[in-house]
């Protein structure tokens, strides 16, 4: 049982909670969640938003029961924490793109930081910019400012139509997944295909690869997106 | 080996567990993942993935979907058939100190008797073969709703098994204590019951199943009370041994099983609930055991009539 | 009558319903309770209390237990006998503006005709021949699990009946298709489905059933995934109306009662969370319908293949 | 919905529960409560404490999952109430013995006070006498000596042993069966056995007469704990 230090609505959807949590997450990988003792029977899979080795923060929304209960949650109030677990985003360098839709943001804060404290020890002078791109109303966007060299945001239209992907080494996707696949599509046309790494999402259960509810296909046959995943190479998994 | 751990001892057909605790097929992959959080070694045994003759990717579509007190699933076997197995994992399961069962499905009755084949070859404790899995098209549990289907299955399995051999029971079974006797009277060593109820689940903006296969199965603590039923029917009127499998999430439900009859339980979707739930199991079975000074789990096997 | 009111209008064998929900048998008694806290004629209709035909006082022990998303019972049709019901509650009913179902039950063939025909010289809109209650020693269940038996039943009380017949069936069944279609063959007018899950519960300090009848009947949200199953493979299989019920607490849960081939729809346990928790669900049904400007609950019914 | 006014500790297990309600409940009567959505799926028969017309009281014990979430609620949080439900302790007058074993002590209090306040009206002079037993500890004694005129606590032995029924004109029980079948034969013993009544407690699903789990066996035939009762003539419930 781990501590929560906070949980704020940041929206009417969507909530940020940080808890005591003394494992360092990588970007992109998640925890499983549960604050409830028996039912819901299965824990919630929830990103890393932040992690500092001391307390890990999460940006979920409210999509149904589990999360409802969370967004009840208070200060000093229990939780139960697996992780962290599955894959990260690569520790890559030169310019990063980092491209997000809605909830798929969570996880590029941290990605960010990460990013740029490498970064700054190996190559000073890259850049990670940043593509947020909402349905109604954007979030956290001072946050996200004032970890990445530029950010770009768009509300109510498609984020995928503001990047050029000819100016970026690397590029990162998380959202929906018909964005991430426009996404791909676009730089795939410029010869770019190699460069992206998506998140994919799916319901799990025991979150740690045992019991292949969440499997997905790739080109290199079926994967787990709680172990393997939830970060892919673009091409592995748009390219069937 | 201490006192606490001889009243967890049990026998099932012939093979020693070192509690009653069984990791339940299809919840536990191979045991690899589990094992990195907890030594899997404080098991009684595990029931890995089931296995088909050949490697299978599984079901398109939702695959798992929460219900009232339960989950429904439609994974549909998706393994690397017994060969992948038998490469890769079976000499880890072989090295570890826990009862290795491997569960083995089919499609046709020759895939099961290929499967049975290819694994004569190699060491295992029990096989526990699977004609009870409601998310496979054809087999599966086709073969474990009439009786007379599951006897003939298990007579041509029983033929050519060199191993011990559980049967894992459907509780969509016409007549579950029927088939269980047919088991034991074609030879099998124990039963196992049971695997996840034939189940439904709509999508009522999209107007139609939530799942391709558009039936899964339901599974958790939501049928543990049909479940300690049929376990308990069924170890009445049966001689070989009954693991006991369904909805088991606390030392209480376990030990409701026992009394019904079981030697064993498995537990399945209570992982999902807690990856070491197991362990919290095992322990409360045995403080239950102690603080009653009931000297083994066998004191207390199947005293509800 | 209102235009929302007509998408909610239905019709079951013939029997006209003005609205699709039905308060199930053995939850709310003669109606009597639930009328002091709501009006019921705001209901579809009502199948009170299963009777037979001689009084009976029911089970001893305990009546009720909970389970994860369900209760176990074991009432054992306690019940003022047919001729009881005739003199003290169905003039109240048929007084009122709403479906009037009258459940009987029985221990012996004997017993179910000598029922039928006590009723045959009253006023009912439908019987609902209850061959599906886990929860007597002899009879009640034991007719609704082999199709023969079923067949049997439904042949002999379909000869004396001159009511319209809705069958309700047991998940016990050994095959809910084939008896459903037995029914159909032997002149029954609808089915209704399912009664409750032959289940157990033990207490593990007293070492014995919880239940004095060892078994008694599960329902509740926890089965609902089986019983929408059923649903849908029966109304799939039959041509006369079926009336789905099994764990409905809401309006979701009716819709996809409907979608997998109900054409109407009976609330027990969920009485049980709120005693007005039929009329949420007929005002859910009624937004969904509205929302999505479907005119009519006929249009939905059945569309899940 | 209602809203709770205070919920409070008393001891290790009793909690009392103050509710904004406005409907007045008679001596005896008890409330289904219901502080969740769907699950536990039955709502908890509780006992009423105190009522005065705009508040309603529960002195409640946490024996298993519902009272257990009840213990948890705080002020300001929602419960659901049904009722006030089943038959009350008949309004008599003379010399009353109200006697209680442990949580069945909850009913007396607002027994004690009605009964007090018909009294002063109609026959001043008269008598209410508590008897509260209690296996260890006593619970709220200076509240009941407030209202009653003579209150007589045992721990640890039989609160029957303390009365002389030949001293009452009537007597109400509530508590353990086999503590209100002790007292009932003593009071038979001494010619007493019409004076007594007793509040019965089943396991309950509807909670308003309609579904038969409740059902007891009374010299009458089978009645319903929660409608006909829980208040019975002692002889109905133990002359079968």
């Amino acid at each position: 049982m781990s501590k929560i230090i906070s949980n704020e609505r940041l929206s009417r959807d969507f909530f940020r909670m940080r808890v005591e949590c003394s494992n360092e997450a990588r970007m992109g990988q998640f925890y499983m969640l549960r604050a409830w003792r028996q039912y819901p029977v299965l824990s919630r899979p929830i990103s890393v938003f932040d992690s500092d080795g001391g307390t890990v923060s999460f940006l979920y929304k409210v999509v149904g029961r589990g999360t409802e209960i969370f967004s009840g949650l208070k200060a000093e109030d229990d939780i139960t924490l697996l992780g962290p677990l599955g894959s990260a985003f690569p520790e890559v360098s030169g310019k990063i793109a980092l491209v997000a839709g809605g909830a798929g943001i969570a996880p590029f804060y941290l990605a960010t930081k990460q990013l740029k404290a490498k970064q700054l020890e190996a190559y000073p002078g890259c850049q990670v910019d940043l593509y947020l791109g909402f349905s109604d109303r954007p979030l956290l966007t001072d946050d996200y400012r004032k970890t990445a060299d530029n950010v770009t945001v768009n509300v109510g239209g498609f984020i995928t139509d503001e990047i050029d992907p000819a100016g970026y080494d690397h590029i990162f996707a998380c959202g929906p997944e018909a964005m991430m696949r426009a996404l791909y599509e676009k730089c795939k046309e410029s010869g770019a295909a190699g460069k992206v790494y998506v998140s994919l999402e799916n319901r799990m259960a025991c979150g740690v690869g045992a019991c292949l509810v969440c499997s997905c296909r790739t080109s290199g046959g079926n994967k787990k997106v709680c172990k393997d995943g939830p970060v892919f190479k673009g091409e592995a998994v748009f390219e069937l | 080996m201490t006192a606490a751990d001889n009243c967890l001892k049990t026998e099932f057909a012939g093979v020693p567990f070192k509690n009653p605790v069984v990791l339940a097929s299809g919840t536990c992959g191979f045991g690899r993942e589990y094992n990195e959080i907890f030594d899997i070694q404080l098991l009684g045994g595990i029931s890995s993935k089931g296995l088909t003759s050949s490697p299978r990717s599984g079901n398109e579509g939702i695959r798992v979907w929460e219900t009232a007190g339960g989950i429904m699933n439609s994974v549909g076997l998706e393994n690397p058939g017994v060969r992948g197995f038998i490469e890769k994992e079976l000499d880890w399961l072989n090295g570890l100190d826990l009862v290795n069962i491997v569960n083995l499905s089919g499609h046709s009755m020759e895939d099961y008797i290929g499967g049975a084949e290819l694994l004569n070859g190699v060491r295992l404790d029990i096989l526990e073969l699977n004609i009870s899995c409601p998310n496979v098209k054809a087999g599966g549990m086709a073969f474990g709703v009439k009786t007379d289907v599951a006897r003939e299955v298990v007579r041509r399995i029983r033929a050519v098994c060199k191993h011990k051999l559980m049967v894992k029971l459907s509780p969509n079974a016409e007549d579950i204590v029927a088939l269980a006797r047919a088991c034991e009277d074609e030879g099998a060593d124990g039963v196992s019951l049971v695997n996840t109820f034939l189940a439904m689940a709509i999508d009522v903006e999209k107007r139609r199943s939530v799942f391709e296969n558009t039936y899964a199965g339901l599974s958790g603590p939501a049928i543990k009370p049909i479940a300690l039923r049929m376990v308990h029917q069924v170890a009445k009127a049966v001689h070989i041994p009954v693991m006991g499998i369904g909805g088991i999430t606390t030392w209480r439900d376990a030990v409701e099983f026992i009394m019904a009859g079981a030697s064993a339980v498995q537990i399945g979707t209570g992982n999902f609930i807690d990856p070491a739930l197991a362990l919290d199991v095992i322990a409360g079975i045995e403080s239950y055991l102690d603080a009653r000074g009931i000297k083994n789990i066998a004191e207390i096997r199947g005293c509800v009539e």
